[in-house]
Protein backbone atom coordinates (compact mmCIF):
# COMPACT_ATOMS: atom_id res chain seq x y z
CA UNK A 1 0.00 0.00 0.00
CA UNK A 2 1.18 3.40 -1.10
CA UNK A 3 -0.03 6.73 1.14
CA UNK A 4 0.70 10.35 0.65
CA UNK A 5 -1.33 11.86 3.30
CA UNK A 6 -2.03 15.41 4.82
CA UNK A 7 -3.22 13.16 8.39
CA UNK A 8 -1.29 12.43 11.30
CA UNK A 9 0.55 8.78 10.19
CA UNK A 10 -2.03 6.27 11.87
CA UNK A 11 0.46 3.31 12.91
CA UNK A 12 -1.95 1.17 14.08
CA UNK A 13 -3.99 0.69 10.77
CA UNK A 14 -0.67 0.72 9.04
CA UNK A 15 0.71 -2.88 11.51
CA UNK A 16 -2.97 -4.36 10.47
CA UNK A 17 -2.47 -3.35 6.70
CA UNK A 18 0.54 -5.10 7.12
CA UNK A 19 -0.31 -8.21 9.54
CA UNK A 20 -0.86 -11.85 7.91
CA UNK A 21 -1.09 -15.34 9.38
CA UNK A 22 1.59 -16.26 7.18
CA UNK A 23 3.87 -13.91 8.56
CA UNK A 24 6.37 -13.88 11.90
CA UNK A 25 8.07 -10.72 11.28
CA UNK A 26 6.91 -7.29 10.46
CA UNK A 27 9.24 -4.17 11.08
CA UNK A 28 8.26 -0.46 11.04
CA UNK A 29 10.59 2.09 10.34
CA UNK A 30 9.40 5.63 11.49
CA UNK A 31 11.37 8.42 10.41
CA UNK A 32 10.42 11.52 12.63
CA UNK A 33 12.43 15.18 12.37
CA UNK A 34 14.32 16.30 15.47
CA UNK A 35 14.45 19.18 17.08
CA UNK A 36 17.61 20.44 16.02
CA UNK A 37 19.55 20.56 12.68
CA UNK A 38 22.99 22.08 12.62
CA UNK A 39 22.63 25.27 14.78
CA UNK A 40 19.28 26.86 14.21
CA UNK A 41 16.14 24.94 16.07
CA UNK A 42 13.58 23.57 13.52
CA UNK A 43 9.92 24.50 14.53
CA UNK A 44 7.85 23.10 12.13
CA UNK A 45 7.81 21.71 8.65
CA UNK A 46 6.39 21.91 5.73
CA UNK A 47 6.60 19.03 2.87
CA UNK A 48 5.70 19.08 -0.49
CA UNK A 49 5.54 16.51 -2.97
CA UNK A 50 5.53 16.01 -6.78
CA UNK A 51 2.44 13.87 -6.34
CA UNK A 52 2.25 11.47 -9.17
CA UNK A 53 5.56 10.75 -9.61
CA UNK A 54 5.75 10.47 -6.00
CA UNK A 55 3.02 7.65 -5.94
CA UNK A 56 4.51 5.57 -8.82
CA UNK A 57 8.06 6.15 -7.87
CA UNK A 58 6.87 4.52 -4.40
CA UNK A 59 5.39 1.61 -5.97
CA UNK A 60 8.03 0.89 -7.82
CA UNK A 61 10.03 0.52 -4.53
CA UNK A 62 7.90 -1.97 -3.43
CA UNK A 63 7.97 -4.09 -6.15
CA UNK A 64 11.53 -3.95 -6.17
CA UNK A 65 11.70 -4.91 -2.50
CA UNK A 66 8.70 -7.67 -3.10
CA UNK A 67 11.18 -9.04 -6.20
CA UNK A 68 14.30 -9.03 -3.85
CA UNK A 69 13.03 -10.04 -0.30
CA UNK A 70 9.62 -12.72 0.32
CA UNK A 71 7.38 -10.61 1.56
CA UNK A 72 3.83 -10.64 2.62
CA UNK A 73 3.00 -6.98 2.37
CA UNK A 74 4.48 -3.44 2.33
CA UNK A 75 3.05 -0.32 3.26
CA UNK A 76 4.90 2.99 2.41
CA UNK A 77 3.18 6.63 3.56
CA UNK A 78 4.67 9.86 3.42
CA UNK A 79 3.22 13.15 5.09
CA UNK A 80 2.20 16.51 2.84
CA UNK A 81 1.48 19.55 4.16
CA UNK A 82 2.61 20.73 8.02
CA UNK A 83 4.49 18.02 10.11
CA UNK A 84 5.09 19.20 13.88
CA UNK A 85 8.55 18.44 15.21
CA UNK A 86 8.62 15.04 17.03
CA UNK A 87 5.71 13.54 14.68
CA UNK A 88 6.29 10.95 11.98
CA UNK A 89 6.56 12.27 8.43
CA UNK A 90 7.31 8.61 6.69
CA UNK A 91 6.71 5.00 7.64
CA UNK A 92 7.71 1.78 5.85
CA UNK A 93 5.92 -1.39 7.02
CA UNK A 94 6.85 -4.73 5.79
CA UNK A 95 6.00 -8.16 6.99
CA UNK A 96 7.72 -11.70 5.85
CA UNK A 97 7.94 -14.98 6.89
CA UNK A 98 11.66 -14.26 8.15
CA UNK A 99 12.61 -11.71 10.11
CA UNK A 100 16.21 -11.06 8.42
CA UNK A 101 14.12 -10.29 5.45
CA UNK A 102 11.57 -7.81 7.19
CA UNK A 103 14.82 -6.13 8.31
CA UNK A 104 16.50 -5.70 5.66
CA UNK A 105 13.86 -4.97 3.17
CA UNK A 106 12.22 -1.93 5.34
CA UNK A 107 16.04 -0.51 5.63
CA UNK A 108 16.36 -0.74 2.27
CA UNK A 109 12.79 0.77 1.20
CA UNK A 110 13.47 3.71 3.69
CA UNK A 111 17.31 4.13 2.08
CA UNK A 112 15.54 4.30 -1.60
CA UNK A 113 12.70 6.04 -0.34
CA UNK A 114 14.78 8.90 0.77
CA UNK A 115 17.12 8.95 -2.06
CA UNK A 116 14.49 8.87 -4.45
CA UNK A 117 10.88 9.60 -4.02
CA UNK A 118 10.44 13.24 -4.75
CA UNK A 119 9.49 14.65 -1.46
CA UNK A 120 10.78 18.03 -0.28
CA UNK A 121 10.82 19.22 3.34
CA UNK A 122 10.63 22.98 4.13
CA UNK A 123 12.14 23.71 7.31
CA UNK A 124 11.02 26.41 9.66
CA UNK A 125 13.00 27.93 12.34
CA UNK A 126 12.34 29.73 15.65
CA UNK A 127 13.67 33.25 13.79
CA UNK A 128 10.64 32.93 11.81
CA UNK A 129 12.28 32.17 8.89
CA UNK A 130 12.14 28.78 6.54
CA UNK A 131 13.68 27.07 3.81
CA UNK A 132 13.76 24.08 1.44
CA UNK A 133 16.00 21.02 2.02
CA UNK A 134 17.77 20.14 -0.94
CA UNK A 135 20.91 18.09 0.26
CA UNK A 136 24.52 18.96 -1.63
CA UNK A 137 23.28 22.48 -2.55
CA UNK A 138 24.54 25.37 -1.05
CA UNK A 139 22.18 27.52 0.45
CA UNK A 140 22.02 31.30 -0.92
CA UNK A 141 20.43 33.74 1.35
CA UNK A 142 18.12 34.30 -1.43
CA UNK A 143 16.38 30.65 -0.15
CA UNK A 144 15.72 31.89 2.88
CA UNK A 145 12.43 33.95 3.36
CA UNK A 146 11.34 35.76 6.37
CA UNK B 1 9.46 22.47 -29.99
CA UNK B 2 8.10 24.04 -26.87
CA UNK B 3 8.57 21.99 -23.32
CA UNK B 4 6.95 22.59 -20.07
CA UNK B 5 8.94 21.88 -17.23
CA UNK B 6 7.51 21.65 -13.50
CA UNK B 7 9.65 23.00 -10.90
CA UNK B 8 8.90 22.28 -6.99
CA UNK B 9 10.51 23.09 -3.88
CA UNK B 10 13.30 26.01 -4.18
CA UNK B 11 13.66 25.64 -7.74
CA UNK B 12 9.28 26.76 -7.67
CA UNK B 13 10.48 29.57 -4.76
CA UNK B 14 13.34 31.00 -6.83
CA UNK B 15 11.27 31.32 -10.40
CA UNK B 16 7.73 32.21 -8.25
CA UNK B 17 5.89 29.96 -10.94
CA UNK B 18 5.45 26.44 -11.04
CA UNK B 19 6.23 25.51 -14.37
CA UNK B 20 8.12 27.06 -17.07
CA UNK B 21 8.40 26.71 -21.03
CA UNK B 22 11.52 26.66 -22.86
CA UNK B 23 12.17 26.54 -26.54
CA UNK B 24 14.57 23.86 -27.65
CA UNK B 25 14.82 22.63 -31.32
CA UNK B 26 14.38 19.09 -31.87
CA UNK B 27 15.62 16.36 -31.11
CA UNK B 28 16.17 17.15 -27.82
CA UNK B 29 17.25 15.94 -24.67
CA UNK B 30 17.66 16.00 -21.17
CA UNK B 31 20.90 17.38 -21.34
CA UNK B 32 20.32 20.19 -23.49
CA UNK B 33 17.15 21.14 -21.22
CA UNK B 34 19.63 21.45 -18.43
CA UNK B 35 21.42 23.98 -20.52
CA UNK B 36 19.22 26.26 -22.04
CA UNK B 37 17.40 26.78 -18.55
CA UNK B 38 20.87 27.02 -16.74
CA UNK B 39 21.06 30.16 -19.53
CA UNK B 40 18.01 31.54 -19.63
CA UNK B 41 17.63 31.41 -15.54
CA UNK B 42 20.93 32.03 -14.27
CA UNK B 43 19.27 32.28 -11.16
CA UNK B 44 18.31 28.85 -11.25
CA UNK B 45 21.41 27.60 -12.36
CA UNK B 46 23.18 26.53 -9.32
CA UNK B 47 19.93 24.37 -8.50
CA UNK B 48 19.57 23.06 -11.95
CA UNK B 49 23.07 21.42 -11.99
CA UNK B 50 22.25 19.33 -9.10
CA UNK B 51 18.56 18.30 -9.97
CA UNK B 52 17.49 15.11 -11.61
CA UNK B 53 15.29 15.50 -14.58
CA UNK B 54 11.53 13.34 -15.31
CA UNK B 55 9.99 12.46 -17.93
CA UNK B 56 6.29 10.82 -17.72
CA UNK B 57 7.30 10.36 -14.04
CA UNK B 58 9.89 8.49 -14.19
CA UNK B 59 13.72 9.40 -13.78
CA UNK B 60 15.22 10.73 -17.16
CA UNK B 61 19.08 10.29 -17.97
CA UNK B 62 21.00 12.84 -19.36
CA UNK B 63 20.34 11.46 -23.26
CA UNK B 64 17.06 10.81 -22.61
CA UNK B 65 14.54 12.12 -25.74
CA UNK B 66 12.31 15.21 -25.57
CA UNK B 67 9.17 15.62 -26.79
CA UNK B 68 6.42 17.96 -27.07
CA UNK B 69 3.76 15.79 -25.28
CA UNK B 70 6.21 14.53 -22.59
CA UNK B 71 5.65 15.58 -18.59
CA UNK B 72 8.55 16.88 -17.95
CA UNK B 73 10.00 17.64 -14.25
CA UNK B 74 12.68 19.76 -12.73
CA UNK B 75 13.52 17.44 -9.41
CA UNK B 76 16.04 19.17 -7.24
CA UNK B 77 17.58 16.91 -4.62
CA UNK B 78 14.83 15.46 -2.92
CA UNK B 79 14.48 15.64 1.07
CA UNK B 80 11.58 13.28 2.03
CA UNK B 81 11.61 11.37 5.05
CA UNK C 1 11.06 -0.61 29.31
CA UNK C 2 11.17 -4.59 30.19
CA UNK C 3 7.41 -6.10 30.04
CA UNK C 4 6.23 -9.41 30.57
CA UNK C 5 2.36 -9.50 30.20
CA UNK C 6 -0.63 -11.89 29.32
CA UNK C 7 -2.49 -9.21 27.93
CA UNK C 8 -2.42 -8.10 24.15
CA UNK C 9 0.56 -6.50 23.04
CA UNK C 10 -0.20 -2.96 22.78
CA UNK C 11 1.69 -1.12 19.76
CA UNK C 12 0.67 2.22 20.30
CA UNK C 13 1.70 2.65 23.73
CA UNK C 14 5.03 0.70 22.79
CA UNK C 15 5.32 3.48 19.92
CA UNK C 16 4.41 6.33 22.94
CA UNK C 17 6.69 4.73 24.73
CA UNK C 18 10.07 4.83 22.45
CA UNK C 19 9.25 8.31 20.69
CA UNK C 20 11.36 11.19 21.33
CA UNK C 21 12.00 14.44 19.82
CA UNK C 22 15.74 13.79 20.03
CA UNK C 23 15.15 10.48 17.99
CA UNK C 24 14.56 10.48 13.96
CA UNK C 25 14.32 6.94 14.02
CA UNK C 26 12.18 4.60 15.05
CA UNK C 27 12.07 0.79 14.44
CA UNK C 28 9.41 -1.80 16.13
CA UNK C 29 9.71 -5.41 15.25
CA UNK C 30 6.79 -7.96 16.11
CA UNK C 31 7.49 -11.35 15.83
CA UNK C 32 4.02 -14.06 15.26
CA UNK C 33 3.93 -17.59 15.14
CA UNK C 34 2.90 -18.64 11.75
CA UNK C 35 -0.27 -20.94 10.86
CA UNK C 36 2.20 -23.99 9.71
CA UNK C 37 5.35 -25.27 11.32
CA UNK C 38 6.49 -28.30 9.79
CA UNK C 39 3.24 -30.66 8.63
CA UNK C 40 1.35 -29.33 11.89
CA UNK C 41 -1.35 -26.95 11.70
CA UNK C 42 -0.64 -25.35 15.12
CA UNK C 43 -4.09 -23.35 16.48
CA UNK C 44 -2.59 -21.68 19.50
CA UNK C 45 0.20 -20.95 21.65
CA UNK C 46 1.13 -20.52 25.03
CA UNK C 47 4.20 -19.02 26.67
CA UNK C 48 5.50 -19.32 29.98
CA UNK C 49 8.99 -17.63 31.36
CA UNK C 50 11.27 -17.76 34.38
CA UNK C 51 10.07 -14.49 35.28
CA UNK C 52 12.32 -13.19 37.28
CA UNK C 53 15.44 -14.16 35.46
CA UNK C 54 13.64 -13.08 31.73
CA UNK C 55 12.81 -9.77 33.32
CA UNK C 56 16.85 -9.73 34.38
CA UNK C 57 17.84 -10.72 31.01
CA UNK C 58 16.10 -8.47 29.10
CA UNK C 59 17.29 -5.97 31.15
CA UNK C 60 20.82 -7.01 30.88
CA UNK C 61 20.10 -7.04 26.54
CA UNK C 62 18.60 -3.52 27.19
CA UNK C 63 22.09 -2.20 28.55
CA UNK C 64 24.41 -3.94 26.23
CA UNK C 65 22.05 -2.72 23.33
CA UNK C 66 22.41 0.82 25.21
CA UNK C 67 26.34 0.91 25.09
CA UNK C 68 26.55 -0.80 22.03
CA UNK C 69 24.17 1.67 19.97
CA UNK C 70 23.33 5.43 19.97
CA UNK C 71 19.58 4.86 21.24
CA UNK C 72 16.94 7.18 23.14
CA UNK C 73 14.50 4.50 24.06
CA UNK C 74 14.08 0.70 23.79
CA UNK C 75 11.08 -1.19 24.90
CA UNK C 76 11.12 -4.95 24.97
CA UNK C 77 7.45 -7.20 25.20
CA UNK C 78 7.08 -10.51 25.71
CA UNK C 79 3.56 -12.05 26.01
CA UNK C 80 2.81 -15.26 28.37
CA UNK C 81 -0.12 -17.54 28.69
CA UNK C 82 -2.00 -17.91 25.46
CA UNK C 83 -1.06 -16.11 22.07
CA UNK C 84 -3.18 -17.02 19.48
CA UNK C 85 -2.10 -17.35 15.55
CA UNK C 86 -1.39 -14.01 14.42
CA UNK C 87 -1.39 -12.25 17.83
CA UNK C 88 2.25 -10.84 18.41
CA UNK C 89 4.00 -12.63 21.02
CA UNK C 90 7.28 -10.29 21.24
CA UNK C 91 7.62 -6.55 20.41
CA UNK C 92 11.21 -4.57 20.23
CA UNK C 93 10.93 -1.11 19.83
CA UNK C 94 13.75 1.29 19.90
CA UNK C 95 14.62 5.10 18.80
CA UNK C 96 17.77 6.45 18.13
CA UNK C 97 19.17 9.72 16.11
CA UNK C 98 20.12 7.62 13.49
CA UNK C 99 18.31 4.89 11.20
CA UNK C 100 20.94 2.69 11.02
CA UNK C 101 21.76 2.40 14.93
CA UNK C 102 17.98 2.00 15.19
CA UNK C 103 17.62 -1.20 12.64
CA UNK C 104 21.18 -2.76 13.82
CA UNK C 105 19.37 -2.28 17.87
CA UNK C 106 16.34 -3.81 16.97
CA UNK C 107 17.69 -6.27 14.86
CA UNK C 108 20.29 -7.88 17.07
CA UNK C 109 17.67 -7.32 20.51
CA UNK C 110 15.36 -9.57 18.85
CA UNK C 111 18.05 -12.13 17.66
CA UNK C 112 19.50 -12.14 21.30
CA UNK C 113 16.18 -12.48 23.29
CA UNK C 114 15.40 -15.38 21.25
CA UNK C 115 18.95 -17.22 21.94
CA UNK C 116 18.61 -15.94 25.67
CA UNK C 117 15.63 -14.82 27.61
CA UNK C 118 14.48 -18.03 29.55
CA UNK C 119 10.78 -18.02 27.85
CA UNK C 120 8.77 -21.16 26.64
CA UNK C 121 6.60 -21.66 23.60
CA UNK C 122 4.18 -24.42 23.47
CA UNK C 123 2.63 -25.69 20.50
CA UNK C 124 -1.08 -26.92 20.19
CA UNK C 125 -2.16 -28.35 17.14
CA UNK C 126 -5.17 -28.67 15.46
CA UNK C 127 -5.25 -32.52 16.09
CA UNK C 128 -5.79 -31.62 20.06
CA UNK C 129 -1.97 -32.17 20.61
CA UNK C 130 0.17 -30.33 22.13
CA UNK C 131 4.36 -29.78 22.94
CA UNK C 132 7.03 -27.98 24.42
CA UNK C 133 9.34 -26.45 21.82
CA UNK C 134 12.95 -26.62 22.91
CA UNK C 135 14.74 -25.79 19.70
CA UNK C 136 17.81 -28.70 19.35
CA UNK C 137 16.01 -31.19 21.09
CA UNK C 138 14.55 -34.49 19.73
CA UNK C 139 11.15 -34.59 20.71
CA UNK C 140 10.16 -37.97 22.22
CA UNK C 141 6.50 -39.38 22.49
CA UNK C 142 6.15 -39.11 25.62
CA UNK C 143 6.64 -34.75 25.16
CA UNK C 144 3.32 -34.76 23.44
CA UNK C 145 0.45 -34.97 25.36
CA UNK C 146 -2.76 -35.86 24.18
CA UNK D 1 24.41 -30.17 50.58
CA UNK D 2 20.97 -29.44 48.90
CA UNK D 3 20.40 -28.19 45.86
CA UNK D 4 17.02 -27.06 44.80
CA UNK D 5 16.77 -27.04 41.00
CA UNK D 6 13.82 -25.38 38.95
CA UNK D 7 12.16 -27.00 36.19
CA UNK D 8 10.56 -24.81 33.47
CA UNK D 9 8.12 -26.63 30.57
CA UNK D 10 9.38 -29.95 28.97
CA UNK D 11 11.62 -30.72 31.97
CA UNK D 12 8.69 -29.71 34.57
CA UNK D 13 6.79 -31.48 32.16
CA UNK D 14 8.51 -34.72 32.33
CA UNK D 15 9.30 -35.04 35.99
CA UNK D 16 5.67 -33.63 37.21
CA UNK D 17 7.08 -30.96 39.31
CA UNK D 18 8.47 -27.42 39.22
CA UNK D 19 11.18 -27.88 41.78
CA UNK D 20 13.41 -31.00 42.24
CA UNK D 21 16.55 -31.58 44.91
CA UNK D 22 19.50 -33.32 44.89
CA UNK D 23 22.12 -33.84 47.54
CA UNK D 24 25.87 -33.31 45.83
CA UNK D 25 29.04 -32.52 48.25
CA UNK D 26 30.57 -29.83 48.84
CA UNK D 27 32.46 -28.22 46.85
CA UNK D 28 29.93 -28.40 43.46
CA UNK D 29 29.57 -26.70 40.46
CA UNK D 30 26.92 -27.24 37.32
CA UNK D 31 28.68 -29.53 35.59
CA UNK D 32 28.70 -32.06 39.04
CA UNK D 33 25.11 -31.04 39.44
CA UNK D 34 23.76 -31.64 35.41
CA UNK D 35 25.60 -35.58 35.73
CA UNK D 36 23.98 -35.89 39.26
CA UNK D 37 20.25 -34.72 37.65
CA UNK D 38 21.21 -37.09 34.18
CA UNK D 39 21.28 -39.93 36.83
CA UNK D 40 18.54 -40.05 39.10
CA UNK D 41 16.22 -38.60 36.71
CA UNK D 42 17.09 -40.65 33.32
CA UNK D 43 14.03 -39.54 31.73
CA UNK D 44 15.66 -35.80 32.20
CA UNK D 45 19.00 -37.18 30.66
CA UNK D 46 17.94 -35.94 26.98
CA UNK D 47 16.65 -32.65 27.77
CA UNK D 48 19.49 -32.15 30.63
CA UNK D 49 22.31 -32.54 28.67
CA UNK D 50 20.97 -29.70 26.14
CA UNK D 51 19.89 -27.31 28.70
CA UNK D 52 21.52 -24.07 30.00
CA UNK D 53 21.52 -23.63 34.04
CA UNK D 54 20.96 -19.93 36.05
CA UNK D 55 22.35 -19.17 39.10
CA UNK D 56 20.67 -16.81 40.76
CA UNK D 57 18.59 -15.69 37.83
CA UNK D 58 22.17 -15.39 35.66
CA UNK D 59 23.40 -18.11 33.03
CA UNK D 60 26.05 -20.54 35.02
CA UNK D 61 29.40 -21.97 33.06
CA UNK D 62 30.03 -25.45 33.72
CA UNK D 63 32.51 -24.83 36.42
CA UNK D 64 30.42 -21.98 38.66
CA UNK D 65 30.34 -23.18 41.76
CA UNK D 66 26.90 -23.74 43.83
CA UNK D 67 25.92 -23.19 47.05
CA UNK D 68 22.91 -24.44 49.14
CA UNK D 69 21.32 -20.97 49.20
CA UNK D 70 21.63 -19.57 45.74
CA UNK D 71 18.54 -20.38 43.25
CA UNK D 72 19.64 -22.56 40.41
CA UNK D 73 17.14 -23.41 37.11
CA UNK D 74 17.65 -25.69 34.23
CA UNK D 75 17.29 -23.59 31.46
CA UNK D 76 16.34 -26.03 28.39
CA UNK D 77 16.60 -24.84 25.20
CA UNK D 78 14.12 -21.72 24.74
CA UNK D 79 11.69 -21.08 22.42
CA UNK D 80 10.59 -17.32 23.01
CA UNK D 81 9.45 -14.68 20.38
Amino acid sequence: MIELTQSTIDTSKILKEVASSDAGATVLFLGTTRRTTDHLVTELLTYTAYEPMAREQMARLEDQARRRWPLQNCVLVHRLGEVAIGEASVAVAVSSGHRRAAFEAASWLIDILKETVPVWKREHWNTGQAAWVHPGVERSSGDVTP
Amino acid sequence: MKIRVKLFAAAQETIGRDEITVELEEPANIAQLRLRLSQEYPKLAPLVSKSMFAIDNQYAQEDSPLSENAEVACIPPVSGG
